[in-house]
């Protein structure tokens, strides 16, 4: 709770320092409240939190202190990451910078919620920012078009969860978690009007972590918006998305595990095969990570359909790897600055600049799950503890994976040979900032995997 | 007239400004048919007893809300006729698509609606001002405060885009 | 553990050595790994399991992070340690070898293979595994043919589809135990169609590798791209991993299955042996010729595992020896024609042994080698081999056989084509020092091992009697 | 010096030879290199003859243990017995003169020392074969004399003209050598898994006792798989056409490995299994056909050749036929001592033959030679004892070899002795027509050539005189009886122990009065033919026909039968068009057309799935709202 | 009180979820025809009325207040999007001049 409010106030103060017009204020207080919500939030790990109030929509468990404080490390990173694009327009740093703050604090309504309440709320703050700085680089068409795809089909998603909230309220007559679980597993609510409430929120969370087929915005809202804002949505929306999509569905609506895990189970093969055939063959290097990510999406989604305890650990480290992966991706994609984004212009990157491509290397192959990358691991977690549930669908994920590795491998392929023209290739410089990001991503790829005692 | 008659005709007349409202050419007569719309809602709303809510929604919809959409139209100067026709086929498709969501959601609830028992007594005074303070500033207070955060959100966003670029003036 | 940390000490050292000392830092760097290897050799005694590396500690998905060596392990090792400075050594006159990124890369693929070699951990030896592709992959990216592209995308999707195998196997058997520490897999008792798949699993990804028929098309293509040094990397270490896997990991796992699974992997074996022998025949790219040869060598040593019995398996890894020694003879003679006649045709070669006649005896040794004649290693194994594959069956046995006369038919017509005849090129090169010293230190292992071959059986024998009676004892009869 | 040290000396000294020169050999004088190999060949020589003289029961010499493993060892050991020493003379001994032969023939040859090692190195690989203890032993000789015998008949790789064609033959040879050694390698499995051990002294003291002895089949398989590798490396039918490509090699390789030496190694493995053979009698007489084919089908060939040396290599494949119908009757003595003397005679016509063109300057042709006996007269007169001792005249080495074969022959049966007589006479016509046609008339050469002839150098010669009193004094190592009583047979008792077997074959003798009439027979036809031939191609100076000329049968032999092409049609073409097409079928259509198909098929599926991203906000609420309906109606069907 | 609920009165629940999915389907249909993106905004806000029109009458059935002052906070989060989507809207339209979502189409593949 004191980290939500430190991230706001960090926020708000950020707008109005902003009015100095020297960003690196800006970012400097962005960095600092960043760091002490963090803080914060791991001290609540041992201590109970400095603030109590007597509202219990948020609740901060252990896994869901890991959750904020990796999705808050993820905006972080975004943040100092991304920092040359915003600082370009002045007098618009501290508005972006506070809007991603601000969608933060969304996110970890959404992730600590105790009720549909803060799920919905949450939800929305976590969204509208981002529609905003979806449209951010204003003399963009394409950015506009993206803001405008991802508004519409977003508040159209909005809207179907708001229709399945409300069925189930009309089922169980409660909108809190506890509540709702009770009156599921007492069997009183059972019938036509909990289940397809329960399907409606699926297919609203379905859509906040581009699944099949609600996926169809993420490519072109990945492709248009600017790089740091596509890192945001692969990473931050995506994690919190998923842990959103978890705590529903396995805890409160464990019971109805017969109702949604069928369905699930279809939308997950169909997501990890759309996501992957799609990524063949494409040219723009983000719109290859957002069909990466809806097929990742496929995987991650195996965690929740796996009826073993600590699926959720499971997801955490999952959506760990994934997100440092995703995060050293658009790190390079912001310091090598393409307006075409095309593959072309990567081509070379790596051997001319060997230490972005090494990290290319690293993180695309921990996006193809070889090891020692934390990509892998989590991987494998997943896999391993949905294999005895459902074997087909691991193997279908594994064929998945055998797909994948194919396209990454093309991108890898073009940035690491050796350009015709040597001289047309740029020398990349990162700033001290993004080396600092590259590092951090770079340590947590390589060992993370091998620390999960 | 008894109630239920009243309130078949509140929902006809509901559903039939909606639908004027998807099938007005004119975005300004859309609009218009979407506030009427909202005063058939609010009227379904004091049916049930929620007489803030239908004040909120007469104040934050019909007059808020609509009156942006309506000041949009104006300023981009949409108010003609002039919005492109989607094809036949495609209108067919939605219409059937829509035809059949709304089937299967009926056929579903035909297999008998299980409701939660409505267990606290139907009191009149649940839609009242008065009793919706009293558990928004209490039980509801979290959420209340964290709606600043979004209003503060779309705020500086609109801001943000809505503000005119000093290049793109021409 | 040092064993281990070595070569990527190494590895990381060649990125902070001056540019024309890189390729020197190399050779003198893998020297000191093999003084560390040889250490390592003195001290053991085949008896044992001598553990590296236990940190006692188990992580949630039950890692152990335990690895060790017992004699074939060991033996792996001390083989690769030992020919990485030779394949160093033998393009040590290329410009690859003045390449940070060639030097690195090979350490850190040394790394890689120490710890597959090492691990006694599944998820630790499935890790190392995959992490040999990634340096080779980018030694044969940086360094290959210019039509490498596809071929590297088929060689990198294809292998690491067949790992992926491996993984499923593994995932299925992470539901069975409670880690993934050696013992606790050989524990595992499996029914015996749950092995089956297990096993098809790791098979899949061993036969991709090694290649096996009909798994093999990557292999041709991908030998006539990549460098020289990424050909030898490629034929005569990393297949040596995915045999050994065969060894030490896929038949104990799953043992239930050898039986099923026996007739169906020798007879691939076979296949592979006549099939690539046959092709090999009227080639004309020298390369595709040894990578086909290599393929048919391979095809019977994978057979011979499958015996699986301590006399087999011995062979099995006298063999190993022998091929790579052989594989990168001839690959570096392979590579030493197209350097210096900017062809692979044979058609275009000719009369070389000539003008090179110093090139032209090492080159023949190291063919004869290959055809497994006495006196080098290939003939002591190869005739184990063969004797239990025709213990086995009298047909398989024959069928193996038929190497021998493949063998020499593919080989001698490599040979002949390029180096009889009339000289049709002039101003060919003859051996360099390193390439001589290359030539000459392979050679000399070559007669040594075909001369006293039971040093390298009495090396593994005892590990391998150990995993055979394991299995005899606790879980199957073997037929 | 121990018999121990002694017999290792033996082995060890052409080694050292071949590694000294091998390694040194190429900046000495060619002088040196030579002696070097020479004299260590004499000296191996001498003290296989000292061996020779002093040890005379068996002795076993443990090397070291090659494997161990739990079921079966494999050993370098060295038998010292009667039949590997008598061996082991022949080869140190024939090998040495043709060392000293060589020194002098390859005189002006680029690769001097090369030659020297391989020679030297095919000594040392011939020793391990004879002297080894066991079947593997003789297998690793087996082949390594395979390779030293493709080295040397291609020895002249880079000749520009010839160069490939030298390779070919060499590659045949191998190749061919190699199917034979596929058959003794899986005799030699065969053998492991039935008695554990490939030790001749322990498999013959199994096969003693009947409870040991495997089946009959068990038995004719081993011993067949043993003769197709004897059918190898002693060029018999199927497997003898490499011999006379192998002439491509120098004349004194020929001499040494295709003639003396190597391609006796079948009947060497015969002999030394006939604990098996004896008692598998079916392999026995298949083997006594086979011989009796090679050697009729040999000598019909021979007729018709032009060249002087594929005459001999023919003439040396229908010898070598010869000797397994012998053994096939089991008459195992009575082989060596034919292939004692046939090593004498060949080594002499082959060294002849080297002498001659040596002195025509490289030419092979007898079509182009007449008249050289004015030239070489050495050479002339050693070639004729070689060609009188091969063609039986009497008291000739060859008159008593044969004879003993022939004797054998009419106990068997009449039909093989009048095949064997028939073999036997065409023996003699073709070595007499070559005889006169080289020797004898008018020469045919161009002046060129002519103005070259001239007698070899002495250690051409030499050798040459050495071998002919061998030749002609040969027979008194096995006379049959009739005129000296007391070394009657002397080499058969020798021979006796090693190759009387299960003692199951009483060695029967022919009575003096029986052999007098068939060795009166015999001696009859040499002279008619020799006669005839003298008539026919001196006196009417008849001259061998052109190729064209050829009628009737003369076609088929002179084409040797179509042997070559019937092989090539058979096997040598339906291999490489399986090459091709598994090639181009199985590799390029079916499996990498898969892998690309398949892959294929994925990008194009993704190319569909990619047209759905239509990029039109309408379509894809409509899809999320099919998504929806999917849901409902999952929800519908399934509750 | 002029009504007493109007549950107790013969109207059934059914009525209203009935009515209500009839309205949420008008809006899907309206987002699905309609190509003018206020239109497009606006079928959305009737789609979110629907739902408030549920919640309601759930919660009068219920007797529960929670549904109406989630209805509250619909009504925020619709105010808050509708300014967001308006002002996006506004943009766009600066760049292209248009409000027709068809146009809109130059990211796909």
């Amino acid at each position: 709770m004191d980290a939500l409010i430190v991230v706001f106030l960090t926020g708000l103060i950020c707008m109005f320092i902003a009015m100095a017009k020297k960003p690196v204020y800006v970012l400097i207080t962005a960095v600092v409240g960043l760091m002490l919500a963090i803080g914060l939030l791991l001290s609540q790990w041992f201590n109970p939190p400095l603030f109590q109030l007597n509202y219990e929509g948020l609740e901060f468990t252990k896994i869901g202190i890991l959750f904020s404080s990796l999705a808050l490390l993820f905006t972080f990173l975004i943040i100092i990451g991304g920092y040359s694009y915003f600082k370009k327009e002045v007098e618009h740093t501290g508005e972006y910078i506070s809007l991603l703050l601000f969608s933060s604090v969304g996110a970890v309504c959404m992730i600590a919620f105790t009720d549909l309440f803060m799920f919905f709320l949450g939800l929305e703050i976590l969204s509208i920012p981002i529609y905003v700085m979806v449209g951010s680089s204003k003399k963009d068409l394409l950015s506009a078009e993206a803001s405008l795809k991802y508004f519409f089909t977003g508040a159209f998603s909005t809207g179907i969860l708001l229709f399945g909230i409300a069925w189930v309220y009309g089922a169980t007559g409660s909108f809190q978690l506890k509540e709702i679980e009770v009156a599921i597993s007492e069997g009183s609510a059972s019938g036509p009007l909990l289940s397809i409430g329960i399907l409606m929120i699926m297919s609203a969370s379905l859509f906040k972590v581009s699944a099949a087929p609600f996926h169809f915005w993420s490519p072109d809202v990945y492709q248009g918006s600017p790089n740091a804002v596509t890192g945001y949505m692969a990473s931050v929306i995506k994690l919190v998305g998923m842990f959103a999509f978890l705590k529903l569905f396995t805890v409160t609506f464990g019971d109805m595990y017969s109702l949604w895990s069928g369905a699930l189970y279809g939308l997950i093969v169909l997501t990890m095969f759309i996501g992957n055939l799609s990524a063949i063959g494409q040219t723009k290097f983000k719109r290859l990570m957002a069909y990466s990510s809806i097929a990742h999406a496929g995987y991650a989604l195996i965690a929740i359909m796996s009826q073993e305890p600590g699926s959720d650990w499971n997801l955490w480290n999952y959506m760990f790897s994934y997100g440092f992966s995703i995060l050293t991706l658009i790190t390079i994609s912001i310091v090598l600055d393409d307006k075409e984004d095309e593959f072309s212009s990567y081509k070379g990157i790596g051997r001319k600049n060997p230490f972005i491509g090494f990290m290319l290397v690293l993180s695309l192959f921990s996006l193809a799950a070889l090891p020692p990358m934390a990509g892998f691991f989590g991987k494998f977690m997943v896999f391993s503890s949905a294999f005895n549930d459902y074997p087909m669908l691991v193997i279908f994920a594994i064929i998945n994976s055998g797909i994948g590795v194919y396209y990454y491998l093309t991108f890898v392929i073009a940035a690491l040979s050796k350009p015709e023209d040597d001289s047309l290739v740029p020398v990349l410089k990162p700033s001290i900032l993004q080396y600092i990001v590259l590092v951090i991503c770079a340590i947590a790829l390589l060992t993370a995997g091998f620390f999960v005692v | 007239m008894n109630l239920e008659t009243f309130a078949i005709i509140m929902g006809g007349l509901t559903i039939g400004s909606a639908l004027m409202v998807i099938i007005s050419k004119n975005p300004v007569k859309s609009v218009l048919f979407l506030v009427l719309t909202f005063f058939f809602i609010s009227g379904n709303y004091i049916l049930m007893n929620a007489q803030f809510i239908a004040a909120v929604n007469i104040i934050v919809y019909a007059g808020a809300i609509m009156v942006l959409f309506l000041f949009v139209l104006m300023l981009l100067n949409l108010s003609k006729e002039n919005e492109p026709k989607n094809s036949v086929f495609v209108k067919f498709a939605a219409l059937v698509a829509g035809g059949i969501l709304f089937t299967v959601l009926i056929a579903a609830l035909k297999d008998g609606l299980v409701i939660a028992a409505a267990t606290v007594d139907q009191s009149d005074s649940i839609g009242l001002v008065e009793n919706l303070g009293q558990i928004l500033f209490t039980k509801y207070v979290l959420p209340f405060e964290i709606s600043s955060v979004l209003f503060i959100a779309a705020m500086v966003g609109a801001v943000l885009l809505g503000k005119r670029e000093k290049q793109l003036i021409d | 553990m040092e064993l281990l940390l070595a070569p990527l000490f190494v590895a990381l050292l060649l990125a902070v050595v001056p540019k024309q000392f890189v390729r020197l830092a190399g050779i003198i760097g893998t020297l000191v790994i093999l003084g560390i290897t040889i250490g390592h050799v003195v001290t053991f005694s085949p008896n044992n399991v001598v553990s590296v590396f236990d940190p006692n500690a188990t992580t949630k998905f039950g890692l152990t992070f335990k690895m060790g060596y017992d004699g074939i392990g060991l033996f792996m090792v001390i083989l690769t340690n030992a020919l990485i400075p030779v394949i160093l050594l033998s393009n040590f006159n290329r410009s690859i070898a003045h390449e940070k990124s060639f030097n690195a890369m090979v350490l850190f693929m040394q790394f890689a293979m120490t710890g597959l070699f090492l691990a006694m951990d599944g998820i630790v030896f499935y890790v190392f595994w995959e992490m040999t592709l990634i340096p080779i992959f980018l030694i044969l990216l940086w360094f290959g043919a210019p039509e490498r592209k596809v071929i590297l995308t088929k060689f990198f999707v294809y292998t690491f589809v067949g790992s992926l195998g491996m993984l499923l196997s593994l995932i299925a058997l992470s539901r069975l135990t409670d880690d993934f520490s050696y013992e606790s897999l050989l524990a595992i008792k499996l029914v015996p169609k749950s092995a089956f798949w297990i096993m098809s699993g790791f098979f899949l990804a061993f036969a991709i590798k090694i290649p096996v028929f009909p798994f093999h098309t990557w292999q041709p293509d991908t030998y006539t791209v990549a460098p020289v040094a990424g050909t030898m990397l490629l034929s005569a270490l990393m297949l040596n991993m995915a045999l050994f896997g065969m060894v030490k990991w896929m038949i104990p796992i799953a043992p239930e299955a050898l039986n099923q699974m026996k007739f169906l992997i020798i007879s691939l074996g076979i296949i592979g042996v006549v099939y690539a022998g046959v092709i090999a025949i009227k080639q004309q790219d020298i390369k595709r010729i040894f990578a086909y040869a290599s393929i048919s060598h391979v095809g019977l040593i994978t057979a011979g595992i499958m015996l699986f019995n301590t006399e087999a398996l011995s062979a099995v890894f006298l063999q190993i020896a022998n091929h790579s020694l052989v594989a990168i003879g001839l690959f570096l003679a392979a590579g030493i024609l197209e350097n210096r006649l900017n062809t692979r045709d044979l058609c275009q070669m000719g009369g070389i042994a000539k003008v090179a006649p110093k090139f032209a005896f090492w080159f023949a040794v190291t063919a004869f080698a290959s055809m497994a004649v006495p006196f080098t290693s290939g003939f002591i194994g190869e005739f184990l081999l063969l004797k239990g594959l025709f213990s086995y069956h009298w047909i398989v046995g024959i069928l193996a056989g038929s190497t021998l006369v493949f063998g020499a038919i593919y080989t001698l017509r490599a040979y002949q084509l390029s180096m009889y005849g009339a000289p049709k090129t002039s101003g060919f090169e003859d051996l360099k020092w390193n390439e001589l010293v290359a030539f000459v230190l392979l050679s000399a292992v070559i007669v040594l091992l075909g001369i006293f071959p039971q040093i390298v059986l009495d090396f593994v024998g005892p590990s391998l009697d150990k995993i055979v009676t394991t299995i005899q004892t606790s879980k199957i009869q073997i037929k | 010096m121990s018999v121990d040290q002694l017999i290792l000396a033996i082995l060890a000294l052409p080694l050292l030879g071949a590694f000294f020169n091998g390694v040194f050999g190429k900046n000495l004088p060619n002088v040196l290199v030579g002696s070097i190999a020479t004299g260590v060949m004499f000296l191996s020589f001498a003290l296989a003859v000292i061996v020779f003289g002093s040890q005379s029961e068996e002795k076993i010499v443990h090397l070291f243990s090659l494997i161990t493993t739990k079921d079966f060892s494999l050993n370098a050991r060295i038998q010292v017995d009667a039949l590997s020493m008598w061996m082991t003379l022949i080869v140190t001994g024939i090998g040495a003169l043709i060392h000293l032969f060589s020194m002098g023939y390859m005189k002006k040859d680029a690769g001097y020392y090369k030659f020297f090692t391989y020679l030297n190195l095919f000594i040392f690989a011939m020793l391990i074969l004879i002297l080894g203890s066991n079947y593997f032993m003789l297998f690793f000789g087996w082949e390594g004399v395979g390779i030293c015998s493709y080295l040397l008949i291609g020895f002249h790789y880079s000749d520009v003209q010839k160069g490939m064609l030298n390779g070919i033959a060499a590659r045949k040879a191998f190749i061919m050598n190699r199917i034979g050694d596929l058959g003794l390698l899986i005799g030699l499995f065969l053998i492991l898994d039935q008695f554990g051990t490939l030790e001749y002294s322990e498999l013959s003291a199994a096969m003693l006792i009947e409870a040991n002895q495997p089946t009959v089949w068990v038995l004719f398989t081993i011993t067949m798989c043993l003769f197709i590798g004897a059918t190898g490396k002693s060029a018999q039918i199927p497997l003898f056409t490499w011999l006379p490509d192998a002439m491509a090699g120098p004349t004194p390789v020929s001499a040494l490995i295709h003639a003396a030496t190597m391609v006796t190694a079948g009947i060497f493995l015969v002999v030394r299994s006939n604990f098996f053979f004896e008692l598998a009698p079916m392999t026995q007489e298949i083997m006594l056909y086979i011989g009796l084919v090679t050697s009729l089908v040999a000598a019909f060939i021979a007729l018709r050749q032009n060249d002087i040396k594929k005459v001999l290599a023919y003439s040396t494949v229908s010898q070598l036929g010869l000797m397994f119908v012998a053994l096939g009757m089991g008459a195992y003595t009575a082989v060596i001592f034919h292939v004692t003397t046939h090593a004498f005679f060949k080594a002499l016509l082959f060294l002849g033959s080297g002498s001659v063109i040596h002195a025509m300057s490289d030419e092979q042709d007898i079509r182009k030679m007449g008249g050289l006996k004015k030239f070489i007269p050495i050479t002339h007169l050693t070639f004729l004892i070689g060609t009188l001792a091969i063609a039986g005249f009497p008291f000739l080495s060859g008159f008593y070899s044969k004879d003993e074969i022939l004797a054998h022959a009419i106990m068997h049966s009449s039909i093989i002795y009048t095949f064997l007589m028939l073999s036997v006479a065409l023996t003699a016509v073709y070595m007499f027509r070559l005889y006169f046609l080289v020797f004898h008339g008018n020469f045919r050469g161009s002046e060129e050539t002519k103005n070259h002839l001239h007698e070899s150098p002495w250690n051409m010669t030499i050798p040459l005189l050495v071998l002919a009193v061998l030749s002609i004094f040969g027979g008194i190592l096995n006379l049959p009886g009739i005129v000296f009583h007391s070394c009657k047979q002397w080499l058969s008792h020798y021979l006796n122990y090693n190759t009387d077997g299960l003692n199951l074959v009483e060695t029967e003798h022919l009575s003096n009065y029986d052999s007098i009439l068939l060795m009166s027979a015999a001696v009859a036809l040499t002279l008619i033919i020799l006669l005839v031939s003298f008539f026919y191609y001196v006196k009417k100076g008849k001259l061998a026909k052109e190729d064209s000329s050829w009628k009737g049968w003369e076609i088929a032999s002179g084409n040797k039968l179509y042997f070559d092409e019937i092989y090539n049609f058979l096997f040598v073409k339906p291999i490489e068009w399986l090459a091709k097409s598994s090639y181009q079928f199985m590799e390029i259509m079916v499996l990498n057309k898969s892998i690309s198909g398949l892959v294929g098929a994925i990008s194009r599926s993704g190319l569909i799935v990619r047209k759905w991203q239509s990029g039109i906000i309408a379509n894809y609420l409509f899809w999320m709202v099919l998504g929806i309906i999917g849901l409902v109606v999952y929800y519908l069907l399934k509750f | 009180m002029v009504l007493a609920t109007i549950f107790q009165n013969g109207v059934s629940i059914d009525f209203y979820i009935v009515l209500s999915t009839i309205l949420f389907v008008i809006g899907v249909v309206g987002v699905m025809i309609r190509r003018n993106a206020i239109i497009l905004l606006m079928c959305i806000e009737l789609m979110l009325n629907a739902v408030n029109l549920l919640m309601v009458a759930f919660s009068t059935y219920f007797g529960k207040s929670d549904g109406q002052i989630f209805v509250f906070f619909i009504m925020v989060v619709a105010a808050a999007e509708a300014t967001v989507g308006l002002s996006i809207l506004v943009m766009a339209y600066r760049n292209i001049r248009t409000t027709d979502v068809g146009i809109f189409n130059k990211l796909k593949g």
